[in-house]
């Protein structure tokens, strides 16, 4: 076994160290019931390097490659070119094979990255402070429900029905348990939604989306008014954090808690996961927020430094108390995310944002002169919703057999809604050729 | 050398990218105002690289030396994982695809599944939970599922030994429930007599971990399992320390009804720093019917996921995370599997104990062990053995730096007093253990000769000399503001 | 420009400090006439990355990848499996991004892993010392050559007919131009070869490939012998180095001076370069050896460290009189070597030597059963030639279009020879499983 | 830390890889006998990791600080090309597969050579050589050959300037011709006058290195070519120093007849520690039809190699390489082509003379610059300002080490005495350099200050001291011995 660096000789002389005439004296405790006697059965026995990459090759091919072909699928993850020093930076042991910054003194890398990733997603989302990344989306908004929780000490949180669905139900789960009451509302492909009048004062939160699920932008910044006078905190949720590359940011509308999925930057698709959870709010709030905390200090020399921080929030210590039972976070997708804004810049980050918008745009206008096909948006990012005259997901599923992958049909996130089957997601960003567009109008030419 | 934040790099009018002209200036923003000056910086390629690999030059990682911290398993990670990983037919798939094109990554979760289910005996496996504490609410979620469903939804106590990670309670509290601690033996175990007297018609379930966090077996624990069975509760083992016992112990042989499995410590998924992890939970037959969505299952025309309660033939109790789980994760894990296969695996087990034994049976002359051996993957010591020498633990662990090893896990257990948690792994060669069982030999002489400043001022050959974490805390700076903005955020204090 | 640093503000400031007011100024000494005015015509400007990707991307698809379908050639270069470890540590950028150890102190890593790399060629070889590496097998053959040259102050050189034909003309064309008598013997596909009557006291150095080109294993002791007695050097080649972890080394037979093609171990095919020449020659002879040198030392408190060393030898101290022009070696593919052969390691080296020529005996025990098809050989490593009924490139042709690579035609080497046209070169390697032998045998049934 | 050699570590009896049981047992092996124990050492994987990642973290390298050694060109390496030349499409092909099923990559070749053609306005380019040095050799070769056939083979004198790397006058020697040096003017040039003294019916060619080795450009070049050509001979230039003038200055507008292009300088292939490097040479139309196989070329049904003198059109002098060339370099040198473009190239000639100026400018006056300024890519300074100060500029390069620079080259050029060549290329920013400067400019004023013993001690910072390179020669250590076996491999004294 190559990974396995004891001969039987180095084996032999350490048991006589240790006393003992077997490796089996050693599991003693075990009740003698659930000792196996050899490998486990049912299982092969290990395989060589070469003959792991033909099994795990093989599988691979299975899939059909995003990059292979046309491709406009969205909702909540989203396919952008990340460049090759990202991933090889990313493959330095030092950060690859470290763990949790505990020793600090041997941690500063890793630490003082998460100190300016928590500083990007500050700026990115227009808030005070950030932490140092969540598993993803959806279980960032949920921490963020709990979050409004504990600050408003109210049970009643409001989603709005342009959150993504999964957003929804990840709140649902992890708060329904919890004892809160989720007021999820029903899907609003119109984005016409208006939440302001459903908030009272048993309201801890309203989560809303932008863009939206179906692609619709808003500005909250009258319904955070009115979510604040009456005592109730808004949280706004971006799945396509390119978006704030030239929209107005969260933080700007006045914004509590901002919770984002930062796959875009950075991270490959990888059949949804693992992403990384951006998660931001103000100042005042920063001893109720989950998850780690990276801080500056001085070292014992004067020197700037940097060590996790505000821990006292934290499972390890606090226990039952703790904020969050969140341990491990998104380390290395937070680094892929802080290397790939680094190399972005200002100029780079808001170039991005508007090549996807108006790829989008133009994808939008291809589509719309298609028979049958309405664009259901007045506004929208690099997303937006197409009515087909038929079902969605058989056109989709049609078009995938002619290898064009031509979004997410509305009715896989919400199987049992009537009036949504024939509504289509469709997601065009950088990656996207005028002639991939054009395949795609040819596509639907073809299958309508 | 010393390293500025990006920010403090930053030359306007340089990219980092290059990007084409938008293709059109239309826009469709509709109400939204375009954003001004975000406030990021500007760098070329070769200062992002250099800047973010000599960042990397300040950090320890097994790459480079031995990181024996108690509990975390931190194994040689293969890089072999690593490209597999990245194949475009496993990294360049979108998560909604037509699941007709997307059949290996199915039949992939779907082997994984199955090895999980083997390895530990289990009929089921929740696949999507995002880490290890994720793992753990999956496994409470499905219990207080389970509760409801039986009607017993008033069973609101879980049983946490002290010893437990602090996730355990931390879970148990974000499920609702109320933590009953068990107090430790003098031996470091629980014992039946403790749970049964903790146990009562409003137990919902024990969270145990084993081998325990004193990296001990406990011995009990079917007759444990079997009390809190026969009292209407579940057990719920922590998986965290499985590396010790994968591929020699089945934990269904011992009574567990749901256990989650940190890919990233027995599977060897890299930590990266603090994450991603991927924390699968095997199931019980009672247990089940409660898994979250989505999963994975094998119809007659391939692999199909099941996404919507609906569509379930169980009760699922929810959805744990956007997709379907830590993909990536769970290809780095298959990658690992086949490479050790059963009998490999086995070995990985034997191998971790013996050297965890071999640390302890080495030091437990300079160093006080409070429970004796054997142990299992993790060998324990207290800071009797730092008795009135003025030398701490975490000065202890300090002086370890200088001589270029990452210190062990310290004051946790907290059963004991100043614990020092080793846990080697089974991918440390005997000669690294013996030069580390002499460093350790070493230090330890220095201590109880008298030399305390020495430890104190220890390390000294990092970046960074010690740091003042309470100054952190104190007044938190967790974001770099502009110089030129005098007004810092900063938390309330 | 991603890659540029300098802003126009940076470029005016330090002009001013420069003092002069334009970047044109600075090339001032450039002839008026040769001065462009801007960027040379008739080529594009800069792209982004991704643009850059599609580009090569395409290009790459338009080959045939050796890993694709069932493979089988070698003449020289041959397909083995890499651990996927060995590129990661070459891509760290301390290895990657460092020049030659001209500052030892600093260069370390390079320094020790070249000792390292020395070694193993020694070993391997049976020879006392190593080089740091050529370019590659054939221009290490030539520098070996005029080595002889040198150290026996003779003008003549015999090459055997069964050494690769390239690393003959490289030969040829190098030491030609130095005036020296280079007889080179015709092609030898039955392995009958023997040269000993042609050494006489004018010759400097016989040349001979075990395996041959045609795959004949040699033992040339007796001609070692033969030549000594005569005062000439043996120069044994090695085109498979993979052949030294079954088979009785050069150094051993009595060789003066082994060159290797290095390839087989750590390094891709890679269309035919980069690879790496493994050079190693008897200790007396050590200050006559091209290439660079790394050798141990004691650094200024006493402990091992590692420098280049002899440098005297070399153009930049020595210039025309230096044993070579040579200034680059092939660095980071002798890491790939040493790392790879590291992870092999007695036990790995030897049984991979071991299953190359399992294979190469099974597949040649299924292509001597095909009806015409003759196998020239009594002893192979891993490759073999067979004799065909037809002309062997247009077989080869034929077979490629069914997407299997099946072998070298001798007359893509010896394109001008009678009687080679239907001898094909057949190699087989740990990478080839019995389906791709079969594949192999049923595709040559077709088209025979 | 201490890193062990890799046959210090040996464990015999375990594996780094894991390899199934060959698949036969008969043997072909004829009267071959099959050897014995070589004595490789046995590692696992995690062993084998870790020991060349410790190695790694011994060495500086461009990720991890500027690199100014002059002549070498120590410019970004992108890593899109590093991933480009990793795809399976150009790695994973064999030189001798059918033409058929590697269009795309003779394509490449083609579009590369289309590049170097252009950029350089010459009509012809030989893409095999393997380095610099062997391009020379194959410009000489090809100079050679053009004599021959003009039936001038007497033509055996090749004039060399004094300030030329020493691979002219080793190329020029390995190829049979005598060296002539011309001596060099204060200025640092080479002036037509001295070149035309040299000429004569025996005179094959002149080598002169443009942008010369003190980072000048030869202002009378034209005047040199035209004279050398008048004279019979033919102008090697040497593009050592090409990165100074790419996309500003098209050689064959000098007179050049042929000139190596290092792709691993100014074109950003990774130097790695000492190559693999690559080495195409241009040519005029003179010497064009004596470029060595094999080439490229572009036919009806697409492109052909032309590997045999019978198929070619001119009359090649040989063959340089086993195969075709460096083609994981041509592809990394095409990706940075393309990234930069026309544009952006003839910046990067720019900027690297930009930055050159502003180094020589800012340190001119505590440093001795021999020849002012302007200076191309590189900024040359003499000893001068070390007079009397008991610090050499090697005492002074190892302070540098200190300080987190990479030194520049020292003692090279010849001309000048004492030489410290800095050239800092177009991927260093401006903050950089004034940190570069800033720590110049105080080592300078501390040598002069009289502090010698601090920069005789010098470099204290890294893994080792000074090391004794005159203990090195003198009697040669040039492989590991097991311990067991006294006998050392030493060269003969």
């Amino acid at each position: 076994m190559r990974y396995l660096p004891l001969t039987e000789a180095d084996r032999r002389s350490m048991l006589a160290t240790i006393g003992v005439d077997s490796v089996d004296a050693l599991f003693r405790d075990v009740p003698e019931g659930a000792r196996l006697p050899g490998p486990i059965p049912g299982l092969p026995n290990h395989m060589g390097e070469l003959q792991v990459e033909r099994h795990l090759s093989r599988l691979s091919t299975k899939n059909l490659t995003a990059g292979c072909v046309p491709f406009f699928l969205g909702a909540g993850a989203y396919k952008h070119h990340v460049p090759a020093s990202v991933d090889q930076i990313l493959l330095r042991g030092e950060f690859l094979t470290s763990y949790t910054p505990y020793q600090p003194e041997v941690s500063q890398g890793t630490l003082q990255y998460l100190f300016e990733f928590q500083t990007q997603v500050a700026l990115l989302t227009g808030m005070d402070v950030a932490n140092a990344s969540m598993y993803d989306g959806a279980t960032g908004t949920a921490e963020a429900v709990l979050m409004a929780n504990r600050i408003t000490k109210r049970n009643k949180a409001i989603l709005s029905g342009g959150l993504h669905p999964h957003y929804r139900e990840v709140t649902q789960t992890t708060c329904g348990v919890m004892g809160m009451d989720i007021q999820a509302q029903t899907p609003d492909p119109a984005g016409k939604e208006d939440l302001a009048g459903l908030v009272d004062d048993q309201t801890a939160c309203v989560v809303v989306q932008t863009p939206s699920l179906f692609g619709h932008l808003s500005d909250f910044t009258a319904l955070c008014t009115a979510a604040h006078a009456k005592g109730a905190l808004v949280i706004v949720v971006v799945t396509e954090v390119v978006s704030l590359g030239l929209l107005t940011p969260p933080g700007q509308m006045g914004a509590d808690i901002v919770v984002c999925e930062g796959q875009s930057i950075g991270n490959a698709l990888n059949f949804g996961g693992p992403y990384v959870g951006l998660f931001a709010t103000r100042e005042k709030f920063v001893r109720q927020m989950p998850g780690r905390l990276c801080g500056q200090t001085v070292d014992a020399e004067g020197k700037r430094g940097f060590v996790l921080t505000l821990s006292t929030r934290e499972q390890h210590i606090r226990r039952e108390k703790a904020t969050s039972n969140i341990c491990t976070n998104s380390g290395l997708c937070a680094l892929a995310f802080t290397i790939h804004l680094s190399l972005l810049g200002e100029e780079g980050f808001s170039r991005l944002a508007r090549i996807n918008h108006a790829n989008a745009v133009l994808l939008a206008e291809k589509l719309a002169g298609l028979k049958g096909v309405e664009v259901l948006n007045d506004s929208f990012f690099n997303e937006f919703t197409v009515k087909l005259p038929k079902k969605a997901a058989k056109v989709v599923e049609k078009l995938a057999k002619q290898q064009i992958l031509a979004g997410v049909p509305v009715s896989r996130l919400y199987p049992a809604e009537d009036g949504l089957e024939k509504l289509l997601l469709v997601a065009c960003t950088e990656t996207n050729t005028e002639s991939d567009m054009d395949a795609l109008v040819r596509g639907l030419e073809e299958v309508l | 050398q010393e390293e500025a934040l990006i920010f403090e790099l930053d030359n306007p009018g340089v990219v980092g990218v290059d990007l084409p002209e938008p293709a059109t200036t239309k826009t469709k923003l509709g109400g939204v105002k375009a954003r001004g000056r975000i406030g990021l910086p500007d760098l070329a390629e070769p200062q992002v690289v250099r800047h973010f690999t000599r960042l990397s030059q300040k950090n320890f990682g097994i790459d480079s030396t031995m990181y024996p911290l108690g509990s975390c398993t931190m194994k040689h990670n293969p890089r072999l994982n690593e490209k597999m990983a990245r194949l475009p037919g496993f990294s360049d798939i979108h998560p909604l695809q037509p699941e007709s094109t997307v059949q290996g990554a199915l039949e992939l979760i779907d082997q994984l599944a199955h090895w999980l289910k083997t390895l530990t005996g289990m009929p089921a496996v929740a696949m999507s939970p995002g880490a290890g504490a994720h793992g753990e609410l999956c496994g409470l979620m499905a219990i207080h599922a389970a509760l409801e469903a039986r009607g017993e939804g008033h069973r609101k106590r879980v049983l946490v030994p002290e010893s437990a990670h602090g996730t355990n309670p931390a879970t148990a509290a974000f499920c609702g429930f109320s933590v009953d601690t068990i107090p430790a033996e003098d031996n470091g175990r629980v014992s039946v007599e403790a749970v049964k007297a903790k146990l009562g018609p409003d137990v919902a379930c024990i969270m145990l971990t084993n081998p325990n966090t004193c990296g001990l077996f406990e011995p009990q624990i079917k007759e444990i399992a079997d009390a809190v069975h026969e009292a209407g509760g579940y057990f719920y083992c922590d998986g965290a320390n499985y590396n010790a016992i994968v591929g020699r112990v089945r934990p269904a042989d011992l009574g567990v009804d749901a256990m989650h499995i940190n890919l990233h410590k027995t599977f060897s998924t890299p930590h990266g720093g603090g994450g991603p992890g991927s924390g699968p939970v095997v199931l019980s037959a009672a247990l089940a019917p409660f898994a979250p969505l989505p999963y994975v299952v094998h119809g007659e025309d391939g692999f199909r996921l099941v996404e919507h309660a609906a569509d379930a033939e169980g009760k699922p109790f929810g959805r744990l995370k956007t997709f379907h789980g830590q993909m990536g994760m769970f290809v780095r894990a298959l990658s690992y599997i086949l490479s050790h296969g059963a009998d490999g695996l086995r070995q990985v087990a034997t191998d971790a104990v013996l050297n965890a034994n071999y640390v302890l049976a080495s030091l437990q002359d300079v160093m006080s062990a409070p429970f004796g051996g054997p142990c299992m993957h993790e060998a324990l010591f207290d800071d009797g053995f730092l008795k009135g020498t003025g030398v701490t633990p975490l000065d202890f662990a300090k002086a370890m730096i200088d001589e270029g090893f990452h210190p062990m896990t310290m004051y946790f257990p907290l059963v004991v007093h100043g614990a020092l948690l080793v846990e080697p792994t089974e991918t440390e060669s005997k000669s690294t253990l013996d030069q580390f069982i002499a460093t350790l030999r070493h230090l330890a002489e220095k201590a109880k000769a008298g030399d305390a400043a020495f430890f104190q001022a220890a390390p000294r050959l990092t970046p960074r000399r010690r740091l003042d974490e309470t100054a952190a805390a104190r007044k938190p700076i967790l974001r770099w503001t502009p110089p030129a903005q005098p007004v810092q955020a900063q938390a309330a204090e």
